[in-house]
């Protein structure tokens, strides 16, 4: 071992078993419980928002079939109004901000540092900043449901219904700051993916050989950053509104009720991209390694992205069609909601062009991709429908449109997401999941999704208003929704069975190689899982395929520090290296700082000067979070 | 028990109850039929596409299974086809645009209506004013809307607390009721019959009980019922009737409710009027009989739970009474 | 997989400054999130505007002075500002010292004017719409200075003790000079839309 | 590596049992929302006992049992805010500031802060112009515009208190205690025998 002329411990000093040695020192978490709370792996931290994110899929999955219970014959006295507008906002406001965001977001900080070739994510302390205030908002929301404080005014929250005077009680402020805890968690993720790609990147993965997972997390990170603001200023009007009299939405006072919607929708359309981009990254994936060629159009993918991520702002009124705003403005939002149809189909073309070339294997990761190909298209043809007023006005707020965005979202998100973590499985916990059991999933929920939620479209048109707790015997919708009861259990059983297999898997699973799919991204030129320092030495990079050019080695490059945790900094455009930097070290301040902000959240719901007492403790946690340790990685 | 048994005629009440139509399906107002086309068209429309990706996808997963040797595609083919399919949906989206456009102005706007007609949703009823005239006094009534059959109508939409939605599928499309805002929709009926309707907004505890009838007729017969409907209340004829009508208005009852001609003058529940003429009772959620209004007025916590009406506790000669004073008036 | 070392990265300097720091582009990305929130509020404002019969609603147009002179007093605060990011960039730490101190003066000097800005709004949040929008505006942009002047305190305690003179901390105040600068920067707009609209 | 992850899991998982049962427990111990009140319960309620001056006295055994919902429960509160203008209470007592009929806010409470005084109020009427409403409400909508009357003039806002009117604003709304924000200094003394303000 030899130290170079400043005293800094060198990788090109060491051999390959002395630099894993020496690398696995700086880079673990200590052992035990102090380890787990303080560590600032983004694997750690994307795992566990991952798992997180499964256990609200599930307890979400649990309320949806209470509702099929419910709504399975007409006039049940199962459940009662009350309870029933409290699960099905539970359901709607847990799946959107519990799971599928965060899921998406969990799979990017777990995969983008990996595939973009470095060694932890910017900002490590705000990742572990980020899970806590996730799990303290998904915590508050469902121990208000089980205290019977649950909000039960839609996933939407509409004003007057949510305001002060028709909101009785806290049930309407717990949505409020739910929001406000999954909105800074998803921001924080933002800022890191965002930063990770643009600064982190491998030398020689210029823009244009970013993988298109990468690039779709890239335009959802962007979209986070510009639609979330919104509901949190929504939010927090909400919550003034409720708490301290403002009259934001108060028409009798100069407020509008329809302010709310505006900016409900200006961040709740930009929220399904946030939800379909990064699956559009995991087919693009994934159609990849089972056709065994790069995606046919990268440039037309990743302008399709790009364009998607636009349009998705100038469509928020299309949520509003109904509510008697001028002709013309709905007239535009017509056009913009169709247009963007142009850029989805582009992409499903430009896979099927990639399917046409390739040569599939029908491995369980591709089923998934291929159940989503023809879900997601009806999906998207029903949103094509949905975007016209005249027919927007028949179907709006009624179960036409509850099969129209589950087609989208189970479709477009939850399928390319089951596939990939099929596809994934080995990266994050070193097995393989089972390939029979994997088929028996993906059979199961296929059948049981369509027969569950395809029947919704006619249920729509013959007139069933969403969000209702019951009907009466004389409409002509129970044969339906007793069939749609029946079919949500073939759906049920599909996923208890993915749980069962993945847990199983997870522990003992075919221990799995480095790369077993034979895929082309950087993430599988390291051990399944990979050690904690990710690369031993950071890939060089001179194709879109690194993997695939020159499948027998691995080009890096040499001459990192050991000593402290250093990864590279690279330029934007060219990842161009420009500066070794440290990486920040362990540190329990972010638990810390997020059990203080949870306090001063959860206070302002009952007393404005939550505001002033509660942000004292924040302010301390936040000096000593980045107070310097005189660590290593603290100075230069 | 007596709860129980109001609860079985309540619910068997509910089992014979009315039924409508109420499908954007079968269209019989002149801008639903206008949006049943564009349905139709559509969604044929949308299956041919999704069906000629299906096929291609098919194709795709299938051609390298059958042959085992296979010449490489070329970009360039590739790059032409998909230019096509893009192409291709460009003209469909366009296609599909404007003809969301000539529907809108098939439809019209609503402010060329003969008869206006305002209509105030409430948690979780629907007020009907109809304004009076030379010939005849205006008149209010509830959760039944009559209009003449071939003629358009506006309805003016306003809400007293949270956003309601009124949305009549068989005659058109929906609107909804905005606190602080007045919004308007044209109606018409080309055919005599009723229409169900149902509030599509979420608005609360019962947002799943709050129907509402659309009940087109002749000219003549909407004349002659509007007439009817702006007359007081009768008086009932028979000694049960009569006693009701002492019972309702010395209980609660009279506090919420108004009967025109009598001392029940209360607003924050519906005009109970010409109670008995209408078809159902409580926003659509039981056909009106006597046996129903019994159920409903003994106990409306258990037939639409958290619905404003109270559990007025009544003797069964008071309950008996008071239904029958109800479907006298007609 | 065989590893093949095709490039030596043991020139490169150990931490970079500006665009090849990390931090500058956190800083720059909560700056959109914040320019974001901050435009919102200014729609807020105006589509309030737009439905209000008269603006500003139910009160006069509010008094200028506090708020023109804690304008004044933040657009002299860039000089000071602009420099210290200079001098950090220069890694002198007597002149960013000096600098700091300043700064931090300059940051609590607009809290005090600020106080006297809500009442010269004339109207509270709870009277109606207008309130609530000017009242939300200026607690947002009150937060951010508040923020800014509480890193600029604990940076100038950094910068006195032993953790003071290396790249990264100089690094760290050149960030927080630029933070300060969008602090300048958004508070335009909100001073032009809150104070001359109602005058329009 | 493998040890740590199994460390972290045993420890989450043991947290999640601990939420788990915090929360059944939490969810078994607290009443869902009542919509419907049993007959039997809300005759129960009728059963004030009151003082013979008619100023004070104590409420059923039965509303202690329910655990006094119409004072803490935010749902009848919303409720009795409701009744309060269905009613025509602001015809005499305004927004709570009072008219032809005594205020709500100033402390004073010319039968006693207590609730049972209040359901007497509305129920049996007062003199000098307060009209009994036992025939025009039921006796549990009686209790919930009693426990909103007492909420209005609370000098500690209730946490279950309703918050503003979607209408024209006269005082700040019932959760933000308006009597102490409008008469900050609270009664003095005059009629001492009338019991402590709330």
């Amino acid at each position: 071992m030899t130290r170079s002329k400043d005293g800094e411990l060198r990788d090109t000093a060491l051999s390959d078993r002395e630099l894993k040695r020496a690398l696995a020192v700086t880079w673990s978490a200590p052992p035990g419980l102090w380890g787990a709370l303080s560590t600032v792996d983004h694997k750690v931290i994307g795992r566990r928002y991952v798992a997180t994110a499964f256990v609200f899929l599930a307890l979400g999955g649990v309320l949806s079939m209470l509702m099929r219970l419910q709504l399975a014959q007409p006039e049940a006295r199962f459940i009662g109004p009350d309870r029933y507008n409290q699960i099905f906002t539970m359901h709607g406001s847990n799946m959107m901000f519990l799971f599928a965001v965060p899921v998406m977001q969990a799979m990017a900080i777990y995969f983008v540092p990996l595939m973009v070739g470095t060694r932890n994510i910017a900002f490590p302390r705000l990742n572990a900043f980020s899970y806590w205030i996730y799990l303290a908002g998904g915590l508050l929301l469902w121990i208000a449901f089980v205290v019977d404080t649950g909000p039960d005014v839609g996933w939407f929250a509409y004003v007057p219904l949510s305001g002060p005077q028709y909101g009785a009680g806290k049930r309407a402020d717990v949505w409020a700051q739910m929001i406000t805890f999954t909105e800074v968690s998803a921001l924080a993720i933002a800022v890191e993916i965002v930063v990770t790609v643009f600064k982190q990147r491998a030398p020689g993965m210029s823009l244009d050989r970013l993988p298109l997972f990468v690039w779709s997390m890239v335009v959802t990170s962007f979209l986070v950053i510009m639609a979330m603001p919104a509901i949190m200023i929504a939010s927090t009007s909400l919550i003034l509104d409720r708490l301290v009299g403002t009259h934001f939405f108060n028409p009798a006072e100069g407020g509008d009720a329809l302010l709310w919607q505006h900016l409900f929708w200006f961040f709740g359309h930009p929220e399904v991209y946030i939800i379909f981009l990064p699956a559009v990254g995991m087919v693009s994936t994934i159609v990849a390694t089972f056709t065994g060629r790069p995606v046919f159009g990268y440039l037309a993918t990743v302008m399709a992205l790009i364009a998607t991520g636009i349009l998705a702002f100038g469509l928020w009124v299309h949520h509003m069609f109904v509510a008697g705003l001028p002709r013309l403005g709905e007239s535009f939002f017509t056009a913009s909601s169709m247009a963007i149809a142009v850029p989805a189909g582009l992409q499903i073309f430009c896979w099927l062009a990639t399917i046409w070339a390739g040569r599939p294997v029908f491995k369980t990761p591709f089923l998934f991709v291929i159940g989503f190909m023809v879900i997601f298209v009806i999906g998207g043809l029903t949103g094509v429908m949905v975007a016209s007023v005249p027919f927007d006005t028949q179907v709006h707020d009624t179960y036409f449109v509850v099969a129209h965005f589950h087609y989208v979202l189970v479709g477009g998100a939850v399928f390319p997401l089951l596939g990939a973590i099929y596809y994934w499985f080995p990266k994050l916990t070193g097995r393989t999941m089972s390939e029979p059991f994997g088929r028996w999933v993906f059979g199961l929920i296929f059948v049981g999704f369509n027969l569950t939620f395809f029947p919704m479209h006619i249920l729509g048109l013959q007139g069933m208003p969403r969000r209702i707790y019951t009907y009466q015997p004389e409409m002509p919708w129970s044969g339906l929704n007793m069939f749609i009861s029946l079919s949500a259990i073939i759906l049920a059983a599909g996923f208890l069975l993915f749980f069962i297999d993945a847990i199983r898997s997870a522990r003992s699973g075919a221990v799995a190689t480095a790369n077993p799919w034979g895929a082309s991204t950087l993430e599988w030129a390291t051990a399944s899982p990979p050690p904690p320092y990710n690369f031993a030495r950071l890939p060089v990079v001179d194709s879109r395929e690194p993997l695939w050019t020159e499948p027998a080695e691995l080009r890096v490059a040499a001459g990192l520090g050991v000593d402290r945790r250093e990864l590279l900094i690279t330029s934007v455009a060219e990842a161009v290296p420009e500066a070794r930097e440290s990486s920040v070290g362990n540190s329990i301040w972010p638990l810390l700082a997020a059990l203080a902000t949870t306090v001063a959240l959860v206070w302002s719901i009952f007393s404005p000067w939550a505001v002033v007492w509660g942000s004292i403790p924040v302010a301390v946690s936040l000096i000593g979070w980045f107070w310097p340790k005189g660590v290593p990685e603290d100075e230069s | 028990m007596k709860a129980a048994r109001v609860v079985a005629l309540g619910l068997g009440a509910i089992a014979c109850g009315c039924s409508g139509n109420q499908s954007a399906l079968h269209p019989y107002g002149a801008p639903a039929i206008h949006v049943e086309h564009l349905i139709v068209g559509i969604v044929a429309l949308c299956t041919v596409v999704w069906v000629l990706v299906m096929a291609t996808l098919g194709a795709a997963l299938w051609r390298r299974r059958q042959k085992k040797v296979e010449t490489e595609i070329s970009q360039q083919w590739l790059t032409m086809t998909v230019t096509a399919a893009l192409a291709l949906t460009v003209i469909l989206i366009a296609g599909m645009t404007i003809a969301s456009f000539y529907t809108t102005r098939a439809i019209g706007l609503p402010a060329k209506a003969a008869l206006t007609i305002t209509l105030k949703a409430q948690q979780w009823w629907w007020q009907v004013t109809y304004a009076g005239s030379a010939a005849m006094p205006g008149f209010q009534t509830a959760n039944e809307i009559h209009i003449p059959v071939g003629q358009d109508v506006q309805i003016l939409l306003e809400s007293a607390d949270v956003i309601h939605s009124f949305w009549v599928p068989s005659l058109a499309g929906k609107q909804d009721l905005v606190p602080g805002r007045s919004n308007s929709l044209l109606l018409r009926a080309e055919k005599p019959g009723v229409y169900r309707g149902q509030c599509a907004e979420f608005c609360g505890l019962q947002h799943s009980h709050m129907a509402v009838l659309v009940i087109a007729e002749a000219p003549a017969d909407y004349t002659r019922w509007a007439v009817s409907q702006s007359a007081d209340a009768i008086m009932p004829a028979g000694p049960d009737a009569a006693a009701g009508r002492t019972a309702f208005l010395a209980k609660p009852c009279a506090a919420c409710h108004t009967v025109r001609g009598t001392a029940a003058t209360g607003t924050s529940g519906p005009d109970l009027t010409h109670v008995g003429s209408r078809q159902t009772i409580a926003a659509g959620l039981v056909e009106t009989t006597r046996g129903s209004l019994a159920a409903w007025i003994a106990d409306p916590q258990t037939l639409k739970p958290g619905n404003n009406m109270p559990m007025v506790p009544l003797t069964s000669f008071e309950l008996q009474d008071i239904s029958a004073y109800m479907e006298s008036l007609k | 997989m065989k590893a093949n070392t095709v490039l030596d990265l043991t020139k490169l300097p150990a931490h970079g400054l500006g665009t090849v720091s990390p931090s500058w582009w956190g800083t720059l990305a909560f700056m959109l999130i914040e320019g974001t929130g901050f435009a919102l509020t200014i729609v807020i404002y105006l589509y309030l505007m737009s439905l209000a019969p008269r603006w500003p609603l139910g009160t006069t147009p509010p008094d200028l002075l506090a708020g023109t002179t804690l304008t004044v007093l933040l657009l002299a605060s860039l000089v000071p500002n602009i420099l210290v990011g200079r001098w950090a960039r220069g890694q002198d730490l007597r002149k960013v010292r000096l600098g700091l101190i300043v700064m931090a003066a300059l940051g609590i000097a607009p809290l005090i004017l600020r106080a006297f800005e809500f009442p010269a709004m004339h109207i509270k949040w709870d009277q109606n719409a207008y309130g609530s929008i000017v009242w939300f505006m200026l607690g947002l942009h009150t937060t951010h200075i508040l923020t800014d002047v509480i890193e600029t305190l604990v940076l100038t305690c950094l910068m006195f003790s032993r953790h003071g003179d290396t790249p990264r901390r100089f690094g760290d105040v050149t960030d927080n000079a630029m933070y300060w600068n969008f602090v300048v920067a958004t508070w335009l707009p909100m001073y032009a839309c809150l104070y001359w609209i109602p005058r329009l | 590596m493998k040890r740590e992850i199994s460390h972290s899991n045993v420890a989450f998982a043991a947290a999640a049992i601990a939420i788990g049962i915090t929360s059944a427990a939490l969810g078994w111990l607290r009443e869902p929302r009542e919509l419907r009140l049993d007959p039997p319960v809300a005759s129960g309620l009728d059963g004030l006992r009151l003082m013979p001056n008619g100023i004070s006295g104590t409420p059923p055994e039965s509303y202690f049992a329910l655990g006094k919902p119409y004072e803490t429960d935010a749902y009848n509160l919303s409720q009795g805010k409701r009744l309060y203008a269905w009613f025509g209470c602001p015809a005499c007592h305004g927004d709570g500031r009072g008219g032809a009929g005594p205020s709500f806010l100033d402390g004073w409470w010319l039968y006693g802060p207590e609730i049972v005084s209040i359901v007497a109020s509305i129920r049996d009427g007062r003199p000098h112009g307060m009209p009994p409403f036992r025939d025009r409400m039921t006796i549990e909508q009686i209790w919930q515009l009693a426990g909103y009357v007492q909420t209005i003039g609370a000098y500690t806002p209730k946490v279950a208190a309703p918050g503003r009117d979607d209408d024209k604003q006269t005082r700040p709304a019932e959760n933000r205690g308006p009597a102490k924000i409008l008469f900050d200094q609270g009664p003095v003394g005059v009629h001492p025998d009338q019991g402590p303000s709330p």
